[in-house]
C-alpha cells in the first residue's frame, strides 16, 4: 500500500508537468482549433533559453535562489511568448482560413525547424543545469519521503493553472478569449478584436510551455534538443484525455496521464508503459468520445 | 391509411424536455404542416423520425415498421428523406454530385466494381446520372448541374436539397423550413413544387414559419408548443383555435 | 497535369546533375556514415569531427602514398531507410572504405549494400553479435561485441557476490543485447528484476520505486549515460543507495554532470577504456587538438572508435600500396597485428571483430572522476 | 485534349522506364523511396484525403504488412512476393479490428487515437511480441524476391518493381476516386451528417476506407521488407506516419497528382539538401512551412470530377427502365 501511494505521488509529479504543457496546447486549440505540434519544441526552447540566461547572467548568484528562479522564469516566459507570437504571425495566420490540416503541416514544419535550430545553436549533446539552485531536502508525508522540489514544482503547476483559469473565466479579456473560441465571426460582431485575442493566446500558450521547460531543466537537470517531441506528444494526449479546448480538462488529463503511467509501470510492465497509457486513453475515448471534461452536446442537426 | 404514425414520443436533453409525449399521424398522399413558435421542438421531432436522435420513449411507425433505433441511412433506405433547416449541402461539390449522393442508396456497385469497372458499373452510373439530372430538372436547376453548391443562391440551395432528398426515391419526404431565405417569387414556385412532389405519390411533412405558404399547401396541421401537441386539424380550424392564437401571440405575432 | 510534368522534369534534371558528381580519382576517398541529425546527432557529429582532424593531420604530413585523403560524410539520421540511401550514395562516390555507423540496426541496414558494392565497412558503434556472423568478407569493427562485454559484466557481477540482481535495460538493440548476454551467464535465481525503461524520458522515479520493491543488492543498467545519470540522481533523491553498475555506453563524462557528483559517486561501469583513460601519447595529443578546436572532449569512446577505423584504413593503404578492398581486407585479417591506435592496439580476427579483451571496471570517485579499477 | 493527356502520360511512363539507365544507384534508390512513399501516401489518401479522417498512424498498417512478410519468409520460407496478398490481408484485418471501435471519434480525438495505435504497434514490436518480431534488432535475412526466375537485387531492379506497383496503384486509385465509392467518401468528408441523411452508411464507408488503405499499405510493407532485407521497429515509428500525413496534406487532400508531387518534395528535398549536412533538416522544416503558407490548399488540390452528362443521358435513355425506378 505504501508503494501504491509512493507511485501515486510519482505520477502526480510528472502529471503536473504534462498538465502545464497541456494547458498551452489546449488554449491554442480552444481558440484556433489548431493542433500546435511545435508546442513541445517551444518548451525545449524555454529550457535552453533558461539555461543560457541562468549561467550567463548568474541570476541565482546575484538574487538568491528563490528570486533568481522567479526572475529567470519571467524572462523565459516573455521570450518564449514572443517567439510564440512571431510563430503565429508567420506560420499560422496565413493559413487561418484554409482547411484545418494545412496548419497542422505548417506546425510540423515549425517543429522540425525549431528542433534543429536548437541543435545548431546549443549543440547536439544534452546540456546540464547547475545543481545547487533548488533545495534538495525531502519532506516526510504519511511516512513517504517526498523531495521538496517535487512539491514546489507541483504547487507551481497548480498556481499557474489556477491563474490561467482565473484569466479565462473571471476577467474581461478571458471572456473575449472564450467568445473567440466559440465563434470567431460572432465575436467580431460583438466588437472583439479576434486577431488580438489570438495573438494573446499565442503568447500565453507558448509562454506556459517555456515556463514548464525551465521547471523541467531546474528539476531534472538534463535537457536535450529532442526532448520536446516526447513532451509535446504526452501533453497532446493529456489535453485530449481531459477534453481538448477545456482548461480544467487539460489539468485533469495531465495529472491522470502521469498517474496512469506510474501505476502502469508499477503494476503491469515498465517496457509497455506507454502502450498501456495509450490503451487507457483509447478505452476512455470509446466510452467518452470527447474526453473526460469535453462537452458532450448532441450533434446540432 | 396512415403512412407515418408517431406514438408518445418523448425526448429530453439534460433536464430540458424538448419533445413531450407527441403523437400524430400522417396520411398517405397528404401534405402535413408542423407548426409552432420557435423552440417548440419541431426540428427535434424531425430528427426523431430520421434517426438523428433516439427518443427516450415512444415509437415511429413507418408503413407499420418501427424505425426507432435504426441508423439514419437505413431509414432513408426504407423511404424517408429529409432536408435540413440549416442548409447542409456538400458545398464544394457540384449540384449534380449533391444529387448523386441521394442516388447512392439505390445503387449497388462497391470497391471491386469501381476498380475493375464491369459493364454493369457503367450502366448503373449512367442511370444514376440520368436520374439525378431528372431530379434537377424537376426542381428547375438542370442548367446549374456543374456549378458548385456554394455558388448557388440561398433559394436555389434549398431547392437543391429537395432534389437530393427526392433522389433517394422516398415515399415520405420531410422538409425543414423549405422557404427559409426565399423571396416571394421563389416561395410561389416552391408551393407548386411541393404540390408536384405530392402528385408523384410522395407524402410530405413540412415545418414552415411562412404561414401563407402553410395555409396554401397543407391539408392538415399539427401545432407544437413547449414540445407538446396543442392542436391539430385543417388550416381553417387551426386558424381559429384559441390556444394556437394564444401560443403565437405569446411568442411571436406573425400568424397571418 | 502540366505541373506534374514540370515537377517530374525538375526532379530529373536535378538528379542528373547530382549523378554526374565527382568521379575523379586523384584522392583517396574515405566515407563516414554517421547520424549527423536526429536523436544521436551528438555521436555522429563527434565521429565526423574526429575523422576530419585525423585526415587533416595525414594530409598535412603529405597524404598517403602521395595522395591526399578526402573525407565524405553522409548523414543516416539513425534511421534504416536513410542509412540505406547514405550507403548507396557513398558506394557511388568512389570511396575505398566507409567508417561507421552508430547503432547496430542502422549498420545492418547499410551492411548489405556495402557488401554488394564491394566497399569495406568498419563499424564503430555497433555491438550486435550477428553483424560479424554473416561471413561478410569486407565487414570489420573497431568496437567490441555484446557477448564479450556480457561475459565481462557477468564476471564482475559474480565477483561482487551479488545475490539479488536487478537488470534494467532500455530496449534499444544495444542495451537489450547486452542485458540478455549478461543475464544468460548469471544464475537465474539471482535475478530479481528484469525489465526495460523508455529512453528519452526524464522522470524515472516510478520505475526506480518499482525496482526498489524487488529489494536488489545490485542494479545493473546496460544503457546510455543520459538515463544512467538521471537514474543515479533520482535514486539519491529517493534516499536509496543500492550500488549501480553500467555498461560501456555510460562511459561518458556527461553522466557525472547530469547526476551530480554526490549521486554519481560510487557508480561503476564495465567497458573499454574511456576517453579520459587513453594514455597513449599519440592519443593524448589527438585529444588535445580535439579539445582546442571544439572546446570539449569527445563525449564518448564510441566516436573515438571511428578514429581507430580511420587509422587502420590509412595504415592498410600505406602497407599494401593499394586501394583495392580485397587487398585491404586481406591485410586487416593477416597483416595488421597490434597496430597502435587511439583506444589501444588493434588486430582483427577472422570474422572481422576486433581481437583482444579490453574490458575493465571503472568507478566514479568523490571528485566525480572515472577511475580504472 | 484527351489525346494530349494520354500522350503526356505515355511520355512520362517511357521516361520512367528509361530513368535507371541515366541514374547512379544512389539516385535510383532515392526514386525507389519516392515510389514507396507515393504508394503508401496514396493508400493513406483514401482515408485522410478522401474520407477526411484524421489518421496519423498509417505506419502501423505498413508495419503489420512488412513483419508478416519477414516472418513468413524467414521462418517458413515462403517466397517474398507470394506473401504480398497475405501481408495486405493481415493489415486489413488488423485495421478492421482496431478501427471499428474508434471510427465514430471526431477530428483530433481520432488523430491521437491513431497516433496511439502506431505507438502501441511499435512498442509491441520492440518488446518482441509473441516472440516473433525479434525485438529492437528486428528481423534480418529476408530473401530477395524472384520475378519469373529473375532475382531482384540492385536498386534498378527494385525501381521497376516499385514504380510498376506505383503505376498500378495510381490506376486503381484513379478508378476508385471516380466511382460511387470515391464519391461516398467525399460526401463524408464534406459533411457526414448530411451524407448519412442522404442514405450513405457512413460508419461502413469509414471502416472500408481504413481497411482498404491498410490493405494497400500492408502490401507495400512486403516490398519494403524485400528491398531492405532487414526490418526493425525504427522504420515504423510515429515519425513515418507524420511524413505520410504531410505528403497527403501538402500535396492536396484527395489528389493523386498532389500526392505524387508531395512525395517527390518530402522525400526528395532532404536528399537534395544532403550537402548541407547538419543544416539539412532545419532547411527542410522551413521549406515545409513556406510551401504550406504559399499553397494553403496543398500544392495541387484535386480537380472536380468530370461528368460527361450528355453521354450518360444518351446511354440512360438507350436503356429505359435500366435503373430501379
Amino acid at each position: 500500500m505504501e508503494e501504491f501511494f509512493q507511485q501515486l505521488t510519482n505520477g502526480l509529479a510528472v502529471g503536473g508537468i504534462y498538465a502545464l504543457i497541456a494547458l498551452g496546447y489546449t488554449m491554442v486549440y480552444g481558440v484556433l482549433k489548431l493542433i500546435n505540434f511545435a508546442h513541445g519544441d517551444l518548451f525545449t526552447i524555454g529550457a535552453f533559453l533558461g539555461l543560457t540566461l541562468l549561467t550567463s547572467l548568474g541570476l541565482s548568484d546575484h538574487m538568491g535562489p528563490l528570486l533568481g528562479v522567479i526572475a529567470l522564469a519571467v524572462m523565459v516566459i516573455v521570450l518564449v511568448g514572443l517567439i510564440g507570437f512571431l510563430l503565429e504571425r508567420t506560420a499560422y495566420r496565413p493559413l487561418r482560413n484554409s482547411q484545418r490540416l494545412s496548419a497542422v503541416v505548417s506546425a510540423l514544419g515549425a517543429s522540425i525547424f525549431f528542433q534543429n535550430a536548437v541543435m545548431l545553436i546549443w549543440g547536439a549533446r544534452p546540456l546540464v543545469y547547475p545543481h545547487n539552485i533548488l533545495p534538495t531536502t525531502a519532506i516526510s508525508i504519511f511516512g513517504m519521503d517526498v523531495p521538496l522540489v517535487r512539491i514546489l514544482m507541483f504547487s507551481t503547476s497548480l498556481v499557474l493553472m489556477y491563474a490561467l483559469y482565473y484569466l479565462t473565466h473571471k476577467t474581461k479579456i478571458g471572456a473575449a478569449i472564450r467568445a473567440a473560441a466559440i465563434d470567431q465571426g460572432a465575436a467580431k460582431l460583438m466588437g472583439i478584436d479576434v486577431n488580438r485575442v489570438i495573438a494573446l493566446v499565442f503568447c500565453i500558450g507558448p509562454a506556459l510551455g517555456g515556463a514548464a521547460g525551465v521547471m523541467v531543466g531546474l528539476y531534472y537537470g538534463q535537457i536535450s534538443f529532442t526532448m520536446g517531441w516526447m513532451y509535446g506528444l504526452k501533453a497532446f494526449t493529456a489535453a485530449i484525455l481531459g477534453g481538448i479546448g477545456n482548461i480544467p480538462g487539460a489539468m485533469v488529463g495531465g495529472l491522470l496521464l502521469g498517474v496512469i503511467e506510474a501505476l502502469g509501470a508499477a503494476y503491469i510492465s515498465i517496457a509497455w508503459k506507454d502502450a498501456i497509457s495509450f490503451l487507457v486513453l483509447i478505452l476512455i475515448l470509446i466510452v467518452r468520445p470527447t474526453g473526460l471534461l469535453g462537452e458532450r452536446v448532441a450533434d446540432k442537426v | 391509411m396512415s403512412l407515418v404514425q408517431l406514438k408518445d414520443l418523448t425526448k429530453t436533453f439534460g433536464g430540458l424536455v424538448a419533445v413531450n409525449d407527441v403523437s400524430f399521424n400522417v396520411e398517405q398522399g397528404s401534405i402535413v404542416g408542423l407548426i409552432g413558435p420557435n423552440g417548440a421542438g419541431k426540428t427535434t421531432v424531425f430528427n426523431l423520425i430520421t434517426g438523428n436522435y433516439v427518443p427516450d420513449t415512444g415509437e415511429v411507425l413507418f408503413d407499420g415498421t418501427n424505425v426507432v433505433g435504426m441508423r439514419t441511412h437505413r431509414i432513408v433506405h426504407l423511404g424517408i428523406a429529409r432536408t435540413f433547416q440549416t442548409i447542409r449541402l456538400f458545398q464544394n461539390m457540384s449540384a449534380l454530385e449533391n444529387v448523386l449522393s441521394g442516388c447512392h442508396c439505390r445503387m449497388q456497385s462497391g470497391i471491386f466494381s469501381a476498380m475493375f469497372r464491369p459493364p454493369s458499373q457503367r450502366r448503373e452510373e449512367s442511370a444514376a446520372v440520368g436520374r439525378a439530372m431528372a431530379e434537377l430538372e424537376f426542381v428547375g436547376l438542370a442548367d446549374q448541374w456543374n456549378n458548385a453548391a456554394k455558388n448557388l443562391s440561398y433559394g436555389k440551395q434549398r431547392l437543391l436539397e429537395v432534389a437530393r432528398a427526392l433522389a433517394t426515391q422516398p415515399r415520405f419526404i420531410i422538409l425543414d423550413e423549405p422557404a427559409g431565405g426565399m423571396n416571394d417569387h421563389e416561395t410561389q414556385e416552391l408551393i407548386e413544387l411541393i404540390k408536384a412532389v405530392r402528385d408523384r405519390g410522395i407524402t410530405v411533412l413540412l415545418i414552415e414559419h411562412d404561414m401563407s405558404l402553410v395555409m396554401k399547401v397543407c391539408e392538415h396541421l399539427v401545432v407544437l408548443e413547449y414540445g407538446a401537441v396543442i392542436a391539430q386539424g385543417g388550416p381553417e380550424e387551426i386558424k381559429n383555435n384559441p390556444r394556437v392564437i394564444e401560443a403565437y401571440l405569446g411568442a411571436d405575432d406573425d400568424l397571418l | 497535369m502540366k505541373k506534374l510534368i514540370h515537377a517530374l522534369l525538375l526532379g530529373l534534371v536535378l538528379s542528373l546533375m547530382m549523378a554526374g558528381y565527382s568521379w575523379a580519382a586523384d584522392t583517396i576517398k574515405i566515407g563516414v556514415q554517421a547520424p549527423l541529425t536526429g536523436k544521436y546527432a551528438s555521436e555522429g557529429q563527434d565521429m565526423k569531427n574526429i575523422v576530419d582532424i585525423l585526415a587533416e593531420k595525414v594530409n598535412a604530413a603529405g597524404g598517403v602514398n602521395g595522395k591526399m585523403v578526402e573525407i565524405i560524410a553522409e548523414d543516416d539520421a539513425f534511421d534504416p531507410k536513410t542509412a540505406a540511401l547514405a550507403a548507396q550514395r557513398l558506394t557511388t562516390s568512389g570511396v575505398v572504405a566507409v567508417i561507421g555507423t552508430y547503432g547496430s540496426s542502422i549498420t545492418e541496414a547499410a551492411q548489405g549494400i556495402y557488401d554488394e558494392a564491394e566497399v569495406i565497412q568498419i563499424a564503430t558503434g555497433s555491438t550486435m553479435v550477428r553483424l560479424t556472423e554473416k561471413g561478410m568478407k569486407l565487414f570489420f569493427r573497431t568496437c567490441p561485441r555484446d557477448d564479450a562485454q556480457g561475459a565481462a559484466a557477468a564476471k564482475i557481477i559474480k565477483e561482487f557476490g551479488s545475490k539479488r540482481i536487478a537488470i534494467l535495460h532500455d530496449n534499444s538493440s544495444y542495451s537489450k543485447g547486452l542485458a540478455e548476454e549478461t543475464k544468460a551467464l548469471l544464475d537465474p535465481a539471482s535475478i530479481v528484476f528484469y525489465d526495460a525503461l523508455t529512453p528519452g524520458e526524464q522522470d524515472y522515479t516510478a520505475i526506480l520505486t518499482k525496482v526498489k520493491g524487488s529489494n536488489p543488492d545490485l542494479l545493473f543498467f546496460p544503457g546510455y549515460y543520459n538515463e544512467a545519470g538521471l537514474l543515479l540522481r533520482q535514486k539519491m533523491e529517493m534516499k536509496w543507495n543500492v550500488p549501480m553498475l553500467g555498461g560501456d555506453a555510460t562511459n561518458n563524462a556527461d553522466l557525472v554532470k547530469i547526476a551530480g557528483v554526490d549521486a554519481a559517486k560510487g557508480f561503476m561501469f564495465v567497458g573499454p577504456p574511456g576517453v579520459n583513460d587513453l594514455d597513449d601519447p599519440a592519443a593524448k595529443e589527438f585529444l588535445a587538438t580535439y579539445k582546442s578546436r571544439f572546446n570539449a572532449m569527445p563525449a564518448s569512446i564510441w566516436s573515438v572508435f571511428a578514429g581507430d577505423a580511420f587509422n587502420v584504413i590509412v595504415e592498410a593503404v600505406k602497407k599494401t600500396g593499394s586501394t583495392e578492398p580485397a587487398k585491404i581486407a586481406e591485410y586487416f585479417r593477416t597483416g595488421l597485428k597490434d597496430f597502435p591506435s587511439l583506444t589501444g592496439t588493434i588486430s582483427f580476427d577472422a570474422k572481422g571483430d576486433r581481437a583482444g579483451k579490453f574490458y575493465r571496471l571503472s568507478k566514479v570517485n568523490e571528485k566525480g572522476e572515472f577511475i580504472l579499477q | 485534349m484527351m489525346n494530349m493527356r494520354t500522350l503526356l502520360l505515355f511520355a512520362v511512363c517511357l521516361l520512367l522506364l528509361a530513368l535507371p539507365q541515366f541514374l547512379n544507384p544512389y539516385w535510383t534508390d532515392v526514386f525507389n523511396n519516392i515510389g514507396l512513399y507515393t504508394v503508401l501516401a496514396l493508400s493513406l489518401n483514401i482515408i485522410l484525403g478522401h474520407a477526411g479522417l484524421f489518421h496519423m498512424g498509417h505506419a502501423a498498417f505498413y508495419a503489420v504488412g512488412a513483419y508478416t512478410t519477414a516472418i513468413l519468409n524467414t521462418q517458413f520460407g515462403v517466397p517474398v512476393l507470394y506473401t504480398m496478398p497475405l501481408a495486405g490481408l493481415l493489415a486489413a484485418v488488423f485495421a478492421m479490428v482496431v478501427a471499428r471501435p474508434i471510427i465514430h471519434l471526431r477530428g483530433d480525438y481520432l488523430l491521437i487515437v491513431t497516433i496511439g495505435i502506431v505507438e502501441i504497434v511499435r512498442i509491441a514490436l520492440v518488446n518482441d511480441v509473441f516472440g516473433l518480431t525479434g525485438g529492437a534488432n528486428g528481423i534480418f535475412g529476408i530473401a530477395r524476391p524472384m520475378v519469373f526466375g529473375f532475382k531482384l537485387k540492385k536498386p534498378e531492379h527494385f525501381f521497376y518493381l516499385i514504380w510498376g506497383f506505383c503505376l498500378l496503384t495510381i490506376f486503381f486509385m484513379h478508378r476508385l476516386e471516380n466511382s460511387r465509392f470515391g464519391r461516398a467518401l467525399n460526401f463524408i468528408k464534406e459533411d457526414d451528417v448530411a451524407a448519412e441523411g442522404s442514405g450513405i452508411d457512413t460508419a461502413y464507408y469509414k471502416l472500408i476506407a481504413f481497411v482498404l488503405g491498410a490493405f494497400w499499405a500492408g502490401m507495400t510493407g512486403t516490398i519494403y521488407a524485400a528491398k531492405m532485407t532487414i526490418i526493425s521497429p525504427e522504420a515504423f515509428s510515429f515519425w513515418e506516419s507524420v511524413v505520410l500525413f504531410t505528403i497527403v496534406i501538402l500535396g492536396g487532400m484527395g489528389s493523386i497528382r498532389g500526392v505524387l508531387v508531395g512525395s517527390f518534395l518530402i522525400i526528395g528535398l532532404p536528399e537534395i539538401f544532403r550537402d548541407l549536412a547538419e543544416w539539412r533538416m532545419l532547411v527542410f522544416g522551413l521549406a515545409m512551412m513556406l510551401m504550406m503558407i504559399f499553397r494553403t490548399q496543398g500544392l495541387i488540390p484535386p480537380p472536380p470530377r468530370k461528368y460527361d452528362v450528355l453521354a450518360y443521358l444518351k446511354e440512360a435513355a438507350g436503356a429505359v427502365g435500366g435503373g430501379r425506378a
